[in-house]
């Protein structure tokens, strides 16, 4: 059996799925718990798990990773919620200096099972400090793993594939995305970190997407169909680990690459893809290799302005007829 | 920066009563100028969020009467008040929640980011705490050139609590800069109540010491209380006397942003500070202190008749022209990060 | 956690003086210890930096034995003494300084960042604020795991003019947290005295009721008084009463860190402190006391026997194969970040 | 004349010039004042300029930088020190989310004419929180200029140039590069932002290198001449603005790209320098896009590690002969 639901409430329920498994699990966040969190996305796990497990902390966003990373080297599992990922600037200290490094400074004696969830990227017309995807930011250290699903059913999934992961995760859940719908199979979801889905095949070019990305590129496949044009799309699910092989295997096969980021233009994850291509199949590619991204440019609010900058459908399409050009 | 207007009618009033009839005039102003962007916001001309002061005007109703000119404001995403205090004409308030080309930020601000340097409106800062070390170096830039300029600073309860307000505070004492630090203390953070998450009873007040300061709490709902905080720690850090950190007690009436209903709020707490309304309230006093009610409806009428001609005017723009999304990244007015 | 090791000479000691002779087995072991440590950075056998707790023994040596085994100890780049209290043994703590295979944490970590997690050494942070809220994370999973443990944060005076510091102690004081925040206050941050950028005399103390918290000074270079404070804040701790926050007053007696000669201190400050060494002056009292020479005698040759032995094993130890640099990134053990 | 300096003099002498000519220039940092910096990089200011232009803060990054950018939008140019680049985490908001955006959100009503100066970089066995080269962080966000010089030269120059700007920069000293020494004409230096030099011509393979990559790439050409391979250096001096007509017309030339640089493997720089040439100068390409980087691991302290990770001459030759298979 499977039922329809959104983005926002797999979030609940993989959380829940989670918090009802294990006992070590934790979490907390600013109004996640008696509110549900400001984006009503942890609605009834403070009823379903109680006040111990589900905590409202203050505005803290140092203390907050703080009480995680030491819950984490000491026998817990805490999952904590960065409110919006451009907040991630205030405890950066935290997720790029020393939950990922502390494992290997201290040569494997302390673990950090832990989860850092956050609302990224735009679309909600909030500007240019409520707006931000960084999950590049989250790539470029080493020592975390990056998560960003891009459907209702890989929410519940990979949620609890980084909860139960010993290493440190940063998982972004993409802010468009929560009031959309999918299907998702009754009982427990578990999937793997790493695997890339293959979403769509084609043999013309291959479209590399992530999170609010996928179906926008799954539309302008579509489109490219219509113009006799034969788009692979894949959704990389992972930035860490990073399933390089689903990727390499397909850009061997269609000779063409177009990546498609909601990051800003310089060193987005769509970089590292035309790297790690530029690099290991350089002698397969029939065309440049091809980046769609965020002009270089802070979010605009108004919702003339941002929606000119977000990667559209239309821009995908171009993308892909010019590297076949 | 008086906002009184000498008319035929309030020529003859006291310079106290002048300065009354401004704090009115703001209170009026905001709390017309909020209504009417909780409307739009639910017809979904407002995009995005927005974050009313509704129930907080005094606040800045006495700092905007207290400060000169060339002061600096420098408040949160619950700005729309600050921003209009300081004379920032509502058209382009309006404009920039509506996410026109008019707006005061040409719509790429929205309703959190309203700035108009020209009024002192130095910024509306969406990140928590991140103003107060920034206003600090707008006061430190101001005595460093001998201005007598004073940079005052706006923020929540629940700010008290981030690290760049302990910062801030810190370095404001140290270096003894110009600057005013205001709490809104509005007994919530976004859903959640404040007394909840801090270790004591008055986020910023009991932290006073903690920087060498006086511990002040005041009523953030009556505006003449406001003016007089205000004046006074204004004064004082004009003069040379460094920082003031002020607890202002209040409430705000709606929800937190957006359609919040704010039913996180026991009834009885709700009805209590419903009762402590600062424009009714103000507006009783300054009749029963013998203010003509003639001069207060003159005030009311104008600033519902600026407020429609704000929503008018702010309703027929133009959203801005797409090219000007690619504008002012740099000082060139460019965005190009390459040659 | 007693060091005491039960002697012919100490049998017949008092429970009291067994204590206190552990006390001084700590400072006498710290001590020669980080003279050493400096003598191998000299010799260019220490890489990178190093910084020492000469003269500030007497609060890790308190802590150390006033600690259970299993609590948690969070320090900072001056970390040398707090690992060396929780018992982490000589060799690895001299093996890491030196960059060994041998090191505590195989040569990864350096002076700066000593961990010994089966000693309840959690680590030493090198960012100043970082480790006080993880301190609060593993005073947090005490609690919910109901262990009993208590966490133990040490930094220094110029550390509590930083965000995290506030945030930490806020969130300590709200979850009521077994945690006791520990500043040792050497009166200066690198080379910038505490007290010039410092809004309060007292910087730890001074702000402790901002978070609800007693204030509590003590002199950091008394191993009694030292003993004494931390029994009493980790007995809170453990039976429920939440957080501590005590500054220890104390002074380094060389400089910041690798061969800063500490020249920006005026003469007679390093003089008067010198005269307030904690161990000859803990020796001194200990004899005044009644206790036998030869007992100190002897735990003053088995310090010096171990720091020479420790530094023996680190010179003969091999560097990290290089192989390990790729090892234990992640918890598989690997380092790879691709299928 | 000229004359033999280092760059840690440079750095004081660049901060000299500017102080000297423009009265609003101010600076501020910790321990920079009494101390001259930890580095000894600002030595003698405090004597010549005093203590209101040259200023000791406390441990406060937030606060440095928050009073950096108010000064700056209300008439000053200050020049703020973040003593290493990895501190650069504990005030990532003003630097990531406050300082680039702020003339954007208000449509150019705010100018911040500011210098974040940071010490970058490894080398010198301080671990893995005091020794990231992060400059990759900082070219991520769309707002900010980035500077990272290679010798004492353009220390002054395009110090004096980032000050000189009226929009933010962070400036990126090579700590491992303070001891080097080189020749410095009298006289004032003024450099412009965003022109790559060609440090070596060759026609080969075109290695893009910055900072303490440079001398190792200078010195990995040496040895490729010996092997019969002539490459062409080419030092980026900025990052933004980024001299990208200097790099495609070399590559164009050279038909192949090695980049160079000390950030961990994920989203450096050099992946948008691969990207740019990979999608403007496909077609002109005859190997792989190849990167040398650190490798995606935090620094380890030991000197034998450490050595193991930065990129070292050999494996540049070893690149450089890679891509000309
Ligand atoms: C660093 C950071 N954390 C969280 C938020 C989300 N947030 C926006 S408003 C708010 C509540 C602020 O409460 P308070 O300071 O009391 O101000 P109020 O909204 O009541 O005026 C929160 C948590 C944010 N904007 N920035
Ligand atoms: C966030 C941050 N800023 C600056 C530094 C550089 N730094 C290292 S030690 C130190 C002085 C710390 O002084 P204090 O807290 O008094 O500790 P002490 O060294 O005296 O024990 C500074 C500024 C740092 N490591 N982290
Ligand atoms: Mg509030
Ligand atoms: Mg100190």
């Amino acid at each position: 059996m499977a039922e329809l639901i959104t983005y926002r409430d797999a979030v609940a329920r993989g959380l829940a799925q989670e918090l009802r498994r294990d006992p070590t699990v934790h979490f907390i966040g600013e109004d996640v718990a008696a509110a549900g969190g400001v984006f009503k996305a942890t609605k009834g796990l403070l009823e379903e798990f109680g006040p111990e497990r589900v905590r409202d902390t203050p505005i803290s966003e140092e203390a907050i990773l703080g009480a995680a990373m030491g819950a984490a080297m000491t026998g817990l599992r805490p999952v904590a919620e960065i409110m919006f990922s451009d907040f991630l600037a205030t405890c950066w200290d935290l997720v790029a200096v020393e939950i990922p490094k502390t494992r290997y400074m201290t040569d494997g004696q302390v673990s950090l099972p832990l989860v850092i969830r956050t609302a990224n990227g735009g679309g909600l017309r909030f500007g240019a400090q409520h707006s931000q995807a960084v999950e590049n930011w989250a790539m470029s250290i080493p020592g975390l793993k990056v998560v960003a699903p891009s459907n209702p059913r890989d929410v519940i999934g990979l949620l609890a594939a980084a909860i139960r992961d010993p290493d440190p995760v940063v998982f972004f859940e993409q802010k468009s995305l929560y009031p959309t719908k999918g299907e998702v199979p009754d009982g427990e979801i578990i999937d793997e970190l790493g695997v890339a889905s293959t979403v769509r095949p084609g043999r013309d070019v291959t479209i590399v997407a992530l999170a609010s990305m996928v179906p926008r590129a799954v539309a302008a496949a579509e489109e490219l169909d219509g113009l006799g044009i034969s788009a692979e799309v894949i959704d990389l699910r992972c930035l860490v680990p990073l399933d390089t092989t689903t990727v390499i295997e397909s850009v061997k096969r269609t000779s063409r690459l177009v990546t498609v980021e909601e990051n800003p233009r310089l060193c987005g994850w769509g970089a590292e893809i035309v790297s790690i291509v530029g690099e290991e199949c350089f002698w397969h590619l029939d065309g440049p290799l091809t980046r769609v991204t965020t002009p270089h440019i802070p979010l605009p609010s108004s919702d003339a302005l941002e929606d000119e900058f977000l990667p559209s459908v239309s821009r995908i399409v171009e993308a892909a007829q010019k590297v076949l050009l | 920066m008086s906002t009184t207007q000498i008319t035929e009618a309030t020529r003859d009033l006291s310079s106290e009563e002048q300065t009354r009839l401004g704090l009115y005039r703001q209170v009026v102003r905001i709390r017309a100028f909020e209504e009417r962007a909780y409307r739009l916001f639910m017809e979904g001309l407002v995009k995005g969020t927005s974050h009313l002061s509704l129930g907080m005007e005094a606040i800045a109703a006495g700092f905007g009467e207290a400060m000169r000119a060339d002061d600096y404001t420098f408040c949160t995403y619950r700005g729309h008040a600050h921003t209009l205090a300081r004379g920032t004409p509502m058209a382009g308030v309006m404009g920039e929640l509506l996410g026109r080309a008019s707006g005061v930020c040409g719509g790429k601000g929205g309703s959190m980011h309203l700035t108009s340097v020209e009024h002192g409106a130095m910024g509306s800062y969406a990140i928590i705490g991140a103003h107060l070390p920034i206003a600090n170096g707008a006061a430190w830039s101001a005595q460093v050139r001998g201005s007598g300029q004073v940079a005052v600073c706006f923020f929540g309860d629940g700010t008290t609590n981030i690290g760049a307000f302990h910062e801030a505070l810190n370095l404001a004492k140290v270096w003894n800069l110009p600057v005013v630090f205001v709490c809104e203390n509005n007994l919530y953070m976004e859903y959640t109540a404040i007394g909840d998450v801090t270790a004591v009873e008055h986020p910023a007040a009991d932290r006073a010491s903690a920087y060498g300061l006086e511990s002040i709490i005041v009523d953030g709902n009556d505006p003449d209380v406001m003016y007089e905080v205000a004046t006074t720690a204004i004064e004082r850090a004009r003069s040379g006397g460094g920082p003031s950190l002020i607890e202002a007690k209040t409430y705000r009436h709606g929800g937190h942003s957006r359609a919040d209903p704010g039913e996180y709020r026991p009834d009885d707490e709700v009805a209590e500070w419903l009762t402590r309304d600062p424009v009714p309230n103000y507006r009783a006093r300054l009749l029963a202190d013998g203010l003509d009610e003639t001069i207060l409806e003159d005030v009311e009428a104008q600033a519902h008749a600026d407020v429609d001609a704000a929503t008018e005017a702010a309703r027929a723009a133009p959203p801005p022209q797409v090219q000007a999304a690619y504008n002012n990244v740099w000082a060139d007015g460019g965005s190009s990060w390459r040659n």
